[in-house]
């Protein structure tokens, strides 16, 4: 009732009581933390906060949290926000998933989605492997990496979500790292905050089939820029880039998409007009 | 044998494309229709999109129709480009008389093979003398005058067509239609429509796919997405324009897997939802369908079957989805199907599937088809049901939320986002009374039996089926079907044979203590369907004790049955 | 009752995740194998992905076995952490015996509730004593020994496990199984395992998704593509390396969406493809199939069930894929569906599945699970047979090339890309003899009865099913549970009832007159299945004629059927 | 047998008997035409290539051409393709399909089919909306576009596909118009010369439901610079060009995709080896 400055809510009044199956190190404990956090510093209660996700180690997120929660089959994880978001705007819409469910079998969803702009955020914790099935390659799986399914490595080039993002129109484009959790928070915050379709790439290291990317903490750095708003320079910086540029790299300025509702609505047998003769 | 119980007349136009006979089909419709007749169009076209041969198929009569009679009575052909398709489609007999000019090309092989009596029309020389008449108007005029109708019959509707392009337009219109009128002579029909009777309710004029949204929305529907296909695309097409108007709203998707998922969201979010598709995007929607049974999302999915298998016949009707529409999901996930009987019938099974939806918190799938689903038919206004969505909601919650309870009802309350205390994560895993992921057997095997067991509670009452007669023969049919199979009915029971009819519009959960009663007494059984697999036949064998006498007529698509074929089965079984 | 007729032990390896119980497993598998016992052994895990706790449950004997027992004889624990888990896996009885460290953790509830025997085995002391000595390497040891299996037995296994681990993790192991074998006394276990009989065959280690992509490849499978899925990614994987050593390649496609369409495009071109995925994929496959049934383009896909509706349990096994596999297309798309019924069954039906879906260019599905598919097996090498998949391809092409003719057999010649004179477009919609796109009814049906009338024909042979015994009560069951069933009825025929197996390896077509013959004389009948929802069931009275009395043990996963299941409904049947 | 200088074929050695059911006046005449005119030049025998498509008005040229065609289901050309040029390596192969079919459905495989690079052609028949089903928006049909099912118009920015293909790894890009069948014949021959996946996407107006789009043909231009090897900058030009640049836009020099083939392979008992004990 009375108007507090400060904070109403804590990381943990967005954690569950459910422990995560993750193996110990992996880089989503991380993710989750930040993601707790920065819901505590946008101060909605939980119960207005839905997080939806597909299936995979990173889509195990939202039963870890205290909010609404989807956990879908793989790959659908934004269609079923787009509908919850469009019959909900109220609430705040947030997409958890990984490189296997967002790239690869949800890759038509991604493009779409960016096209659409509803006012979501989607979080790909991204570690080029499909961790949950065992390590299979990813679409940002490097071409060499031997996996019993891909013997000897893919030889296909790893393709660049951001770049795709921005190509189909997303509105916010960042790139994290899940061990910064200070970033990581504050990035998920600002994404959460822009408006329209907000797209937060998190390099999150799987331990267990990509024991290499223990060393992803010494190869990420700040952006060297600040944000564009001009996605055709985003794209370029982007597509140029070592890949380990961390921050907010592009902040679009496209109305987000609402669609055409009709308030409260007309008597039903308006619509029986169009039969009668 | 003569149509005499059902005092109809049939005919039909046709021409190539551009020449407008769907539109002279439409405004006949509406003519009849005003002046107080029953009547069902249906519309067959050639492959192109846009240019080919059509015809517009009617009946009208002095009762409701829900399907085709066995002959036309009069055709009138503004030309006959590639008329030779539509052979199949359209049965002619001696009694026919075809309208026709000799100057629009040769009259086609199977309508002089069918001995019809031609009649000529001089539609060129008509349109060579007045520059501003159309050909399908002269038509028009002219089957009214052979109909009987008065020409005057149609300036209510010519007005209200073309309204917007001004006044000449109509001025030559029913100057047309009246020099239709008089090239031809009245009386020169065997068959006569007599007056109509008064009827106490409104009438309409309305198609099959129209009839889906219109009863989706009255059962509470408020959210539908959309992928265009053939022939479902009028449902979601009227439900854009029509879903805004009463506070709701439908998203185009990229696909129809993305369509599904976004009603398993909407509904999740709290709005009575649906989609609309056809067999290949069903096929699309498997995935998401089981997942709405797992995670106990309400959704309705319609679809309006075409012929199959794969991409098939997008423009003809066929009740070949039978079997993905039961079985199709992976997995052990009761969900239920229903199937309307008649134009005027989707209304009620929207409406139905969407209460259905609500009330078990289960997907519904509903069996449309392209005869009913793209049909006009002029019907009585449906009558009012109360059945609303009324979804278990769960509000004030104290203490631990269990989405999936095993205390209490089956159906358990369902939070929505926003509801304090009730978050939870909805989840297609096997998981605890929290929602919670678990492949613990004793979880697995608990939502299993809630989820088989709130369905089979459910008392889903009288409209699990049509019940019709009460013979020793019986006919089990569904669908589309059954009007062609009361029709049949009635024709064999002037030659004195007594046919029972069973039309489920409840298929699955199979209902096998009414159908015991309803198959009562029952020594010979006949089904009929139209699939090529005899799918609805195996569906009743596995869930239904049938008698041991059973024929099956299992007519594939996409040729529609018609009363005569259904009274041809019913008197062979006699001789037999 | 005893398990006489079997002459096996069963045991178990307990430990947390890291404690490396599965390699204690195998290497006790490889060991009694290589000295000439068969055996099983199955992985069950928590839902973590590393890290967690996890059981190796095998059985050894002195014949093939195609399921575990009713009781483990043994049961050793390197630690007891969340071992409760596994209490409904692993039943246990007074005559079971544990080895376990007091020091690990107390006895879990499920195992003192069982009267199990305890007998300690030091491991913490022995490690502390031994720092070289890995835990899991000593209860190995000490298995052997209660086993009276010389520990030597192990020796070849460890040395082919750890080989490139250098010589002295070789020793220190080999030191820890004798360390463990001289901790525990022989003869404390009251079942005990005869020496093998010498076998004519070579023997060997292989799991049912190694089986099913050796079939496959000995079929003549040549291309693959691969979405992973559990617990189907053993075949992709074992076909991603063993295809390219034959001249095949494996592709990893996007999602199954595309893994369907490719191995369609690869069949196309010429080659025998093949795609392996589990419920929730096959769901995303089922529009695919039914084009490749349109197009009648040859395709193996295999579906490695497990728990469902949706995501379900992954890791566990269940048989509820039934419905989807027989009727999961839409329209009407005949197709074949194949089970094998074990680990070394999986060879034959993989590379049978390939034979006919070449035979006669349609989709096969076969459907294995998750209990077979990722158990692994001592068997002896499967036998040769002569299956090779041989297309009738259209080569010398003079006049019209007529892919789907009408004037001759049914199944008919496909041209391959590059043959002159063969150029055709392979449709998904009706078409015509020559594969243009018709809507004519003429050509639907003629295409549907050409499709339909390919399979009917066809003579599937003795392999249709597996039968067994003659009694006048008769188990109707297929697929894994079939192992299960075959020894519950050993089990009662000790009891002197005598009881038949029917069990179909082929579930589509239907095989009415087969059947027929194979239930003559049945007076009771039992339908024993892995699903919730009755779903063999509900296909038997849809296809078959069903003796009167039936009884139907549907048991949902994902607990396996064991043979004192069947016993015992054997049994009742005779009390009742 | 001996070497002749003139062309071995002629366009209509590509055509097939059948009359192609399109409106008159649609675009997608003229791209057949192309095509066929681009076969007879680039000289290999009809039997030789193979067509492959999904659903949709643009989707039904294999038919029309006398060459191995597959006619699949909505959405999947690519996949189709990639299994046929996998094991057929020897085949020409061309993947002909529409904006819905292409980049709706078909949006998942149109991003892996870039990336894969595997040596196809895919030319999409352009024309901003579903013309089979009559006239429903597809991903590039401008926002304000009145529809039935889109009563308004639909409010979202129509998506790039040329960008899309650059950012996904395409190692051709070019923009034809299909009433300047000289061009587009040229480009579809460069196309299928080029190595790796070659887009090439066709503006061909749909007569009927957008008859606005006969105005195409005056707006249409020759691009004003040359193709050009670097991703970024091709990128670049194209998010700012005004949508009716003609020409080759991109030309790549990434390596095909050749998946590992065993050669004629091995015995297969060599297989059974891991299995015996
Ligand atoms: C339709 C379908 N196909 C395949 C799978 C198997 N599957 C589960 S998770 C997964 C990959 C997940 O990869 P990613 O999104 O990168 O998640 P990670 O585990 O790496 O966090 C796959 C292929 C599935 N569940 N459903
Ligand atoms: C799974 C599935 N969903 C929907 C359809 C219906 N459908 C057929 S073609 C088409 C759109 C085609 O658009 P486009 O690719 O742009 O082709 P055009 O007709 O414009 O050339 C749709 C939605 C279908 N056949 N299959
Ligand atoms: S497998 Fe990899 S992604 Fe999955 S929980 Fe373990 S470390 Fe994390
Ligand atoms: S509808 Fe449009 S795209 Fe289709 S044939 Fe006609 S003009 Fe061409
Ligand atoms: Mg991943
Ligand atoms: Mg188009």
């Amino acid at each position: 009732m009375s108007a507090e400055p400060k904070p109403a809510y804590k990381a943990s009044d967005f954690k569950s009581d459910i422990a995560p199956i993750w193996c110990p190190g992996c880089g989503d404990y991380h993710v989750l933390l930040s993601i707790t956090r920065a819901l505590a510093q946008l101060g909605k209660p939980p119960e207005q906060v839905a997080i939806v996700s597909g299936i995979g180690c990173s889509s195990r997120i939202p039963a870890y949290t205290n909010c609404y929660g989807f956990h879908g089959v793989h790959g659908r994880a934004l269609p079923i926000a787009t509908g919850l978001k469009v019959i909900r705007p109220d609430q705040t819409v947030i997409v958890t998933t990984g490189d296997g469910d967002g790239y690869s079998i949800g890759g038509n969803h991604f493009l779409h989605a960016c096209r659409r702009n509803l006012d979501l955020t989607m979080i790909v914790m991204d570690n080029h492997i499909y961790g949950m099935t065992k390590g299979q390659p990813s679409p940002t799986t490097e071409p060499d990496l031997d996996t019993a399914l891909t013997p000897g490595g893919t030889g296909l080039r790893p393709f660049n979500p951001l770049v795709i993002a921005l190509a189909s129109g997303a509105n916010f484009v960042a790139r994290a790292f899940a061990g910064n959790i200070g970033q990581t928070t504050s990035i998920i915050v600002d994404a959460v905050t822009h408006p329209g379709f907000s797209f937060v790439e998190i390099l999150s290291p799987c331990v267990t089939f990509r024991p290499d990317q223990r060393s992803w903490k010494t190869q990420v750095h700040p952006a060297p820029v600040d944000a564009t708003d001009d996605p055709a320079r985003a794209a370029r910086r982007i597509m140029t880039d070592d890949g380990f540029n961390l921050g907010v790299l592009y902040r679009g300025n496209r109305q987000p998409y609402t669609p055409k509702f009709g308030g409260s609505g007309c008597d039903l047998s308006e619509l029986e007009r169009e039969f009668e003769l | 044998m003569q149509l005499a119980e059902i005092s109809s007349v049939s005919l039909a136009f046709l021409g190539s494309g551009g020449a407008g006979v769907i539109s002279t089909g439409e405004l006949l419709l509406e003519a009849a229709c005003k002046n107080g007749w029953y009547g069902l169009l249906t519309r067959s076209v050639g492959p192109q999109i846009r240019g080919g041969e059509a015809a517009a198929m009617l009946r009208l009569a002095t009762q409701p129709v829900d399907c085709h009679a066995d002959r036309f009575d009069l055709l009138v052909a503004v030309d006959w480009l590639n008329a030779q398709r539509f052979a199949l489609e359209m049965p002619l007999g001696p009694r026919t008389i075809a309208l026709c000019d000799p100057e629009s090309g040769a009259v086609p092989e199977f309508v002089r093979a069918a001995g019809v009596r031609v009649i000529e029309l001089p539609l060129k020389a008509m349109t060579a003398a007045n520059p501003e008449w159309r050909p399908n108007m002269i038509a028009l005029g002219a089957a009214l005058r052979v109909l009987g109708l008065p020409e005057d019959a149609a300036r209510a509707a010519i007005e209200n067509r073309f309204g917007d392009k001004g006044a000449a337009v109509i001025v030559a219109s029913l100057a047309a239609v009246k020099g239709g009128a008089d090239a031809v002579e009245s009386g020169v029909l065997p068959a006569r429509l007599p007056a109509p009777a008064a009827s106490g309710t409104a009438r309409w004029r309305i198609s099959g796919n129209q009839a889906v949204g219109l009863g989706a929305v009255r059962g509470g529907v408020r959210f539908a997405a959309a992928y265009p296909i053939t022939p479902a695309t009028e449902i979601l097409e009227w439900l854009a324009l029509n879903l805004a108007k009463v506070g709701g709203a439908l998203v185009q998707a990229e696909d129809e897997l993305a369509s599904i998922n976004m009603i398993i969201g909407g509904s999740y979010a709290g709005a009575p939802s649906i989609t609309a598709t056809s067999g290949p995007g069903l096929s699309l929607m498997v995935e998401g369908i089981g997942l709405a049974t797992a995670a106990e999302v309400p959704i309705v999915v319609v679809d309006v079957m075409r012929g199959g298998p794969s991409t098939g016949i997008p423009t003809k009707s066929e009740q070949s989805d039978l079997n993905i529409a039961l079985y199709g999901m992976h997995g052990d996930a009761p969900h239920i199907v229903v199937a309307p009987q008649s134009v005027s019938d989707c209304v009620f099974t929207a409406q139905w599937a969407t209460y259905l939806a609500e009330a078990m918190q289960i997907p519904v799938l509903l069996l449309s088809d392209q005869f009913m689903g793209q049909a006009h038919a002029a019907i009585d206004r449906p009558a009012d049901v109360a059945f609303v969505g009324q979804r278990r909601i769960a509000r004030d919650i104290a203490g631990t939320y269990r989405r999936y309870s095993l205390n209490g009802p089956n159906v358990t309350a369902m939070a929505l986002p926003g509801t304090p205390g009730g978050q939870y994560t909805a989840d297609g895993l096997s998981h605890s009374e929290r929602g919670t992921p678990s492949s613990a057997a004793s979880d697995h095997r608990a939502q299993l039996d809630k989820r088989a067991n709130k369905v089979h509670e459910f008392d889903f009452g009288d409209h699990w089926a049509t019940l019709h007669g009460s013979g020793e023969i019986a006919v089990l049919t569904w669908g589309s079907v059954t009007g062609a199979v009361l029709e049949g009915i009635a024709l064999a029971r002037t030659d004195g044979i007594d046919v029972r009819v069973i039309a489920p519009r409840l298929l699955l959960p199979a209902q096998p203590e009414r159908m015991a009663a309803a198959l009562g007494g029952v020594r010979e059984l006949i089904v009929i369907e139209q699939s090529h697999g005899a799918q609805f036949y195996r569906y009743l064998r596995a869930h239904y004790h049938l008698p041991r006498n059973v024929r099956v007529v299992n007519s594939a698509g996409p040729l529609p049955l018609r009363p005569g074929d259904i009274y041809r089965e019913l008197t062979a079984e006699r001789a037999a």
